[in-house]
């Protein structure tokens, strides 16, 4: 149609989910960015060290766009390719909190209705030495967070907040004075995975005191997924963009299942 | 709309005015006596004549090459189109397949009165002149429906190569918050002498320009701005060596704005100037006639010459194209006159000289829509700096209410954007516009300031070089290398021979037709 | 400085005030009738005492728990070591070490008037008083080789745990452009009730705060600032249950600033009230007197309050903690009162508020080296957008001439700084310091626009908060949770157990010259 | 020392040349930031996903830090990880034009005292489709650029800018007709490889004229290394940060290099 060589790319432009490629413009094409330092002085050699780096990770024809001096044996990349890897998006199983999110009235005519006896007493906290409580709060102050008001407010729900770098053992031992069903706890700084063995050393203890299988063990943060908080052994695990509607309705829903399971005890 | 920040001497302003018109009109009088095949073409395309013949020449084309070899294009295809339409009673249309099908005998071609060519040819015109008005009536109830987006319209492009990813890009663009899509042309496309025919999936950075690409687009566009509940705005280019035939394709398909400077074709692609100012003329008719507003292309100056020595050739070229959209029936309403943030980011307050250019362009002229371009030429492969680079930029568009807000991209200097880099720009654009939404409003400039001192000095710069052009005649002018350094000579430059000067009998119907109305109008 | 440009009622900034002082001096009867454990261990380290026993507990720990134990307690560390040195005729280090030994014998000490154990300290005293005043001699040596910065001190922060790690980090800082490096603390370390001992390794977000690795990054500095012929600056935190403690560490080897609030380890580290502000009193002299620029924390009000609806509550505290400071000795140019800029960026105009709240800061304590944090709680894991959020921030720190200036991290909701993210955002804050060098001078606010007006509304609250808080009395006041929302009771907290009221022997040679030395300067 | 598990991260971090990685803020830690679009919905599978792909890459403990929805099928995350991979940083070779750059002046001179007969002739132009002028202008311009004046300004070169969108066939007549020592070429536009395309068809248009070793053949752009430039059959390819000084200095040690070779022609 012009005098332009115009040869078509060589990949196959269709989407096919069982070979699930990054996307820059074109389907397939894989473009991907990626941006590191290395320990080396920032010459044509170190370029070249990116660039094998970049084809190691899977990018084909990586182009190194920038490469900056942070010291004299310092060396900030960028770079972009396309990604020879890809993935199969139909074999993907993620566990994840599969409900629909009710209303704070709709929670609490719940509970009402269907967790007769009393009102649900949850306990939370941010323990260990995280003094991170924005997150727990948002979950459970009256005022709530970002337009959904916290489980103080829930007509039904008796909420204990005891704040921040609170240490487990304190805190299962709240949890055991109050009588409480759901145990909720935050976790913000993940650094050296400190998260991990804090939430683990929850569990045990929580295991230990025997109460493991009469209350919910929820955990939360900005790094929390639900398919984590499983494999940890807890109920479930709520991150980014939940909110106390979220974990409110989740708890309720599955004290009621686990009171069917056990036939109403 | 704004109060004046600046103290801009209103005199200077009304000078410079003046002289530019002087300039225009020293050409005008050329423009009105001459035309081109890409004008012939043009007239073509509005009589109904579209199409690829047997070897993909476009049958604009070959009816106007026909021409040209018979000898009849002196009087404009319009009136070897109105003879023959008499003389053989088929339509335009046939009679570009008879030539293209060398069946179409042009010896025995007879001659009409130019009053009998002229009746015969008034019912195409009016119809053809229709489906532009219908377009333009579309896109009115549009935006009666939806309203107009106050504050800047965030433009981005799109260019893949391919027009069915480039859909897939726009619409994603859209509902991340961009208000214009352009599709930018492949590289070379401008130097075609023809445009070439129905949908394109392969392109160097960029996708033909085809109707049918328009037409692909603009439904998309359509689609996914009912969903939105906005307009949202589609661009393409009207430069090169086919402006009119782009801008006539482009009011058909409801396109509602085009690249279209009086001078870009002659500086940036060296295009001889003649041609280009004949072209421009038609071209800027019908956007003004389809309600499509021009980008002139001022910004290109700065990515070869200094943003700052150079800012009142910016101004200059801004008051020139002002003058020649003026003699095209443009309104203020539909100039997009373009400048850009091409300031060395290493300089001393560059950003409060940007600002001051940027006021004050936005001050002389109140009711352009004005098109902003982002940082180009300063833009590295580092993309984290990059989008602090379009921040400030994004701030003087929203701290000088510039109009058409042409996204800058982090990856400017690697390739054309992915689909994440738009939204990372869009992203960008709408924090700023909300974040500083009343910032303009909220500050004024100290009087006497380096920004005052700023304005002036290059509006005043800008005046001696208007009067100097205008004294040198811009043919002249432009062998100097007065734009951007690039230097272009009167006889040099693609499509001089497409240029003709027209014969006494010479007629072209929608151009007088547009034009009177257009006129009128204002 | 800087004009006014918010019209600010100079008669509320008046009763902010002296309502301030007020409550600070409610407080103050208090202050000086009473000590703590971490005053006594600080005593301790100016007389020499340093190092560990057998099991790693810090000897001044050592001492200070002893003299608790044996009731020596009340009359200060001062007296028992005066005391102690004048029987034993050893070092107050020996003594420490025979006590940590279990060697010394508190039952057969005998008791000096107190003129003579004056005398005896006073060698020591002096001795020690010189030694920062020699540290401080040194600062001003290299800032008068060096010169000072002109506009704001770019400001990052290390925190790998690693000291020796800390130190590649923060010399790849200095030569990107960073004035000052902060070394974060561990996890925690606020809440330990002694300060950690030697070089150390390991740390979680952050490196412990000892004098051998204040020691390492000073040299270091040093040696880097000379290679750039820069004076940087070192930072560290004072707050927590070890405030004069660590104060001492810092002045004796040349840190240049200290994070330092009257109120932060009460309200984010629940540390009991009188101990903290017992505490900040000492460590604030001992600040004063080695020329280290306190730094305070209001920012951190806005991690758990809106930042628009509490703006208020920072500029109380901050007169608050400038009277406190008052009170300590402290210049107005070693105050580096804490602000940030943690609005909600979703907000309309959001821009625009923290511009007149900076601007307000900046007016109402026109010679104090204000600090001005970044955007912390509204950062994502989206690196680009936090990357305009910071500049954004630069843009206002720049406009406003902040000058203690925290630079925002692309990563900060994701990880601590690595070396990279702290030159990308070194590169912002030049970036926009070089290209709005002058801006801030060039533009006026519009007089009762919305700038003019919100830094006025948050003035007016503050007073009334002010008053408040002065008719109930701050202790009242935190119970209430005043600041940042956060309730706190006067009996509870940590660190109380090591408060005690002075015994009317009590002597602490070191408060009392450090003060009138500085009393006298002022 | 302290309360806290402060356990030691596991890896060794003293520098080792021969397996160089990624550095955040710890030697050897790996860390690399790495950002793509996948062309699927936004949820807790898509994350997967993308921490599978990223894990695919070489990312250990992927953390995906962003999930942004570019449309209802699109997509964009950033992640960030340790790097598997590492190089030897001791086996890379790399071919760069090595030499110290000489002024403006001491090039002139050496013209003069060396390459006796007659001042050096360069002709230079974008060619192809490529219509960016301003990296080769940089380069001849006298006015120069950065600083560093462009080869129309020195004495004893004669220099020719043809421009840009020159074929190539037409720039390699006009080489030949200028009797040319020098062919500086430009190329920007990167995308499909054009600028590949274009060099390798210069190359054998030269060569295919016979004038291949009578001339010096030298290419340059953002995207152009000295080590691609060789691949390509060109004598010295120049990239971002080089300036005429640098091409000045190599062309003329090359010219007197070869004629020392073929004793002194
Ligand atoms: C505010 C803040 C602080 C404040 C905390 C004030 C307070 N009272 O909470 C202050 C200034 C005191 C602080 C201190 C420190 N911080 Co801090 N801080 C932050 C910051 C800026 C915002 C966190 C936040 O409030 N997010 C908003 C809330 C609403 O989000 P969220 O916690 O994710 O909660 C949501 C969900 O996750 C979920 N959720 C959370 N918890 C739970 C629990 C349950 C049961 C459920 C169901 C749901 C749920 O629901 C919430 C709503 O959707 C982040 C950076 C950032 N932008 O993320 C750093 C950050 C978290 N801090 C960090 C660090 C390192 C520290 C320090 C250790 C630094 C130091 N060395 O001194 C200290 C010490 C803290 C300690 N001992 O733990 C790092 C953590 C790095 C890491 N990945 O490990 C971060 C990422 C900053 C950084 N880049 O360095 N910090
Ligand atoms: C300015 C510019 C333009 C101007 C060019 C004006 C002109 N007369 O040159 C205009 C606006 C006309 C333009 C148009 C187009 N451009 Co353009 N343009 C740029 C821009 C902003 C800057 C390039 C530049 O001038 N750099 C400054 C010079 C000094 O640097 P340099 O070329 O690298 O040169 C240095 C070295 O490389 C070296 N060097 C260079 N050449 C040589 C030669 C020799 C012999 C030697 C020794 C050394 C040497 O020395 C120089 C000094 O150090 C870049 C984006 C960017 N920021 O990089 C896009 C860019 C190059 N353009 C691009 C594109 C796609 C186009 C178009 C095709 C777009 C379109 N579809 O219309 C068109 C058409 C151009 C065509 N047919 O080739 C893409 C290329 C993508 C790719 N990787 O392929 C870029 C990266 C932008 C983008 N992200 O889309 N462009
Ligand atoms: C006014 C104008 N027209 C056209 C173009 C693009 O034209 P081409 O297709 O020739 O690259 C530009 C590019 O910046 C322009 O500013
Ligand atoms: C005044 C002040 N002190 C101390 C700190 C840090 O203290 P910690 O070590 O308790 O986290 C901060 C943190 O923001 C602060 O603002």
């Amino acid at each position: 149609m012009s005098g332009y060589s115009m040869n078509s790319a060589e990949f196959d432009k269709s989407l096919d989910l069982t070979k699930l490629k990054p996307y820059g413009d074109t389907m397939n094409d894989g473009k991907v960015q990626v941006s590191f330092t290395l320990p080396i002085k920032n010459d044509e050699k170190a370029t070249e060290a990116a660039k094998i780096l970049a084809g190691k990770m899977g990018l084909k024809d990586p182009v190194v766009a920038l490469s900056r001096t942070l010291d004299k044996e310092f060396t900030f990349f960028v770079a972009y390719g396309s990604l020879i890897h890809d993935v199969n998006y139909n074999d993907i199983k993620v566990t994840t909190v599969e409900v629909d999110t009710l209303s704070m009235q709709e929670v609490d005519k719940l509970i009402e209705e269907e967790v007769l006896e009393k009102t649900v007493v949850v306990i939370g906290a941010s323990t260990g030495t995280d003094a991170h409580t924005v997150g727990i709060d948002a979950i459970m102050n009256m005022k709530g967070y970002a337009g959904h008001y916290g489980l103080e407010r829930y007509k039904n729900i008796e909420a204990y907040n005891i704040g921040s770098q609170v240490p487990n053992i304190e805190f299962v031992r709240k949890a055991v004075e109050l009588k409480a069903d759901v145990l909720l706890v935050s976790q913000t700084v993940t650094q050296k995975d400190v998260h991990i063995k804090n939430l683990t050393d929850l569990v045990e203890m929580v295991e230990a005191e025997g109460i493991r299988d009469k209350v919910l063990l929820i955990c939360g943060g900005p790094r929390i997924s639900h398919q984590l908080a499983k494999e940890l052994g807890y109920d479930a695990g709520f991150g980014f963009g939940k909110f106390a509607d979220d974990v409110a309705t989740f708890m309720v829903k599955e004290i009621i299942k686990r009171r069917e399971i056990n036939g109403g005890e | 709309m704004m109060n004046s920040k600046l103290n801009i001497s209103e005199s200077t302003v009304k000078a410079c005015r003046e002289t530019a018109l002087k300039t225009a009109e020293q050409v005008q009088s050329y423009i009105d006596t001459s035309s081109t095949v890409a004008v012939e073409r043009t007239v073509c395309r509005l009589l109904g004549i579209d199409g690829v013949d047997m070897v993909e020449v476009p049958l604009p084309n070959v009816v106007v090459e026909a021409l040209v070899e018979n000898n009849l294009i002196e009087k404009g295809a319009s009136h070897f189109l109105g003879r023959a339409m008499l003389q053989t009673k088929m339509h335009a249309m046939d009679i570009a397949k008879a030539i293209a099908e060398d069946k179409f005998d042009f010896d025995n071609l007879k001659d009409y009165p130019i009053d009998e060519i002229n009746n015969k040819l008034k019912g195409y015109v009016d119809d053809s002149l229709k489906i532009i008005t219908n377009s333009k009536n579309a896109r009115d109830n549009y935006l009666n429906t939806y309203g107009e987006k106050e504050g800047a319209y965030l433009y981005v492009i799109v260019a893949t190569g391919n027009i069915h990813e480039d859909v897939i890009q726009a619409k994603a663009a859209a509902k991340q918050g961009a208000d214009v899509i352009a599709v930018i042309r492949t590289t070379g496309q401008s130097l075609l002498d023809y445009v070439p025919y129905g949908e394109t999936t392969e392109g160097f950075g960029g996708t033909y320009a085809t109707q049918e690409n328009f037409k692909i687009m603009r439904a998309a566009l359509d689609v996914v701005g009912e969903e939105l509940g906005r307009y949202i705005r589609l661009c393409n280019y009207c430069s090169g060596l086919c402006m009119p035939e782009i801008a006539v394709m482009g009011a058909f398909e409801r396109l509602d704005m085009m690249l279209n400077d009086a001078l870009y074709g002659i500086l940036f692609r060296d295009i001889n100037m003649k041609r280009t100012l004949i072209d421009q003329y038609f071209s800027r008719i019908i956007n003004a006639y389809g309600g499509v507003i021009i980008n002139t292309g001022e910004d290109n100056y700065l990515t070869t010459a200094d943003a700052y020595e150079e800012a009142h050739t910016v101004l200059a070229s801004q008051f020139i194209n002002e003058q020649f959209a003026k003699k095209a029936g443009l309104k203020e309403e539909l100039m997009g006159l373009g400048h850009a943030f091409e300031i060395n980011p290493d300089m001393t307050n560059s950003f409060v000289y940007e600002l001051a250019q940027a006021q004050m362009v936005r001050e002389i002229f109140p009711k352009a829509p004005l098109k902003y371009m982002p940082p180009t030429k300063f833009m590295t492969g580092d993309v984290f700096m990059g989008n602090v680079q379009n921040a400030l930029f994004n701030m003087v568009t929203t701290m000088t209410g510039q109009k058409i807000h042409l996204l800058g991209m982090i990856t400017e200097a690697i390739h054309t954007p992915f689909m994440a880099d738009r939204a990372i720009a869009i992203d960008n654009a709408r924090y700023i516009a909300k974040s500083m939404e009343n910032l303009g409003d909220e500050i004024i400039f100290k009087e006497d300031g380096i920004m005052v001192q700023r304005a002036n000095e290059v509006l005043d710069e800008a005046l001696i070089l208007l009067k100097e052009i205008n004294d040198k005649s811009i043919f002249k002018a432009l062998s100097e290398g007065i734009f951007g350094g690039v230097k272009r000579l009167e006889e040099n430059g693609k499509g001089l021979k497409g240029v003709f000067v027209k014969h006494k009998e010479y007629i072209n119907p929608f151009l007088d037709k547009m034009i009177s109305e257009l006129k009128e109008e204002s």
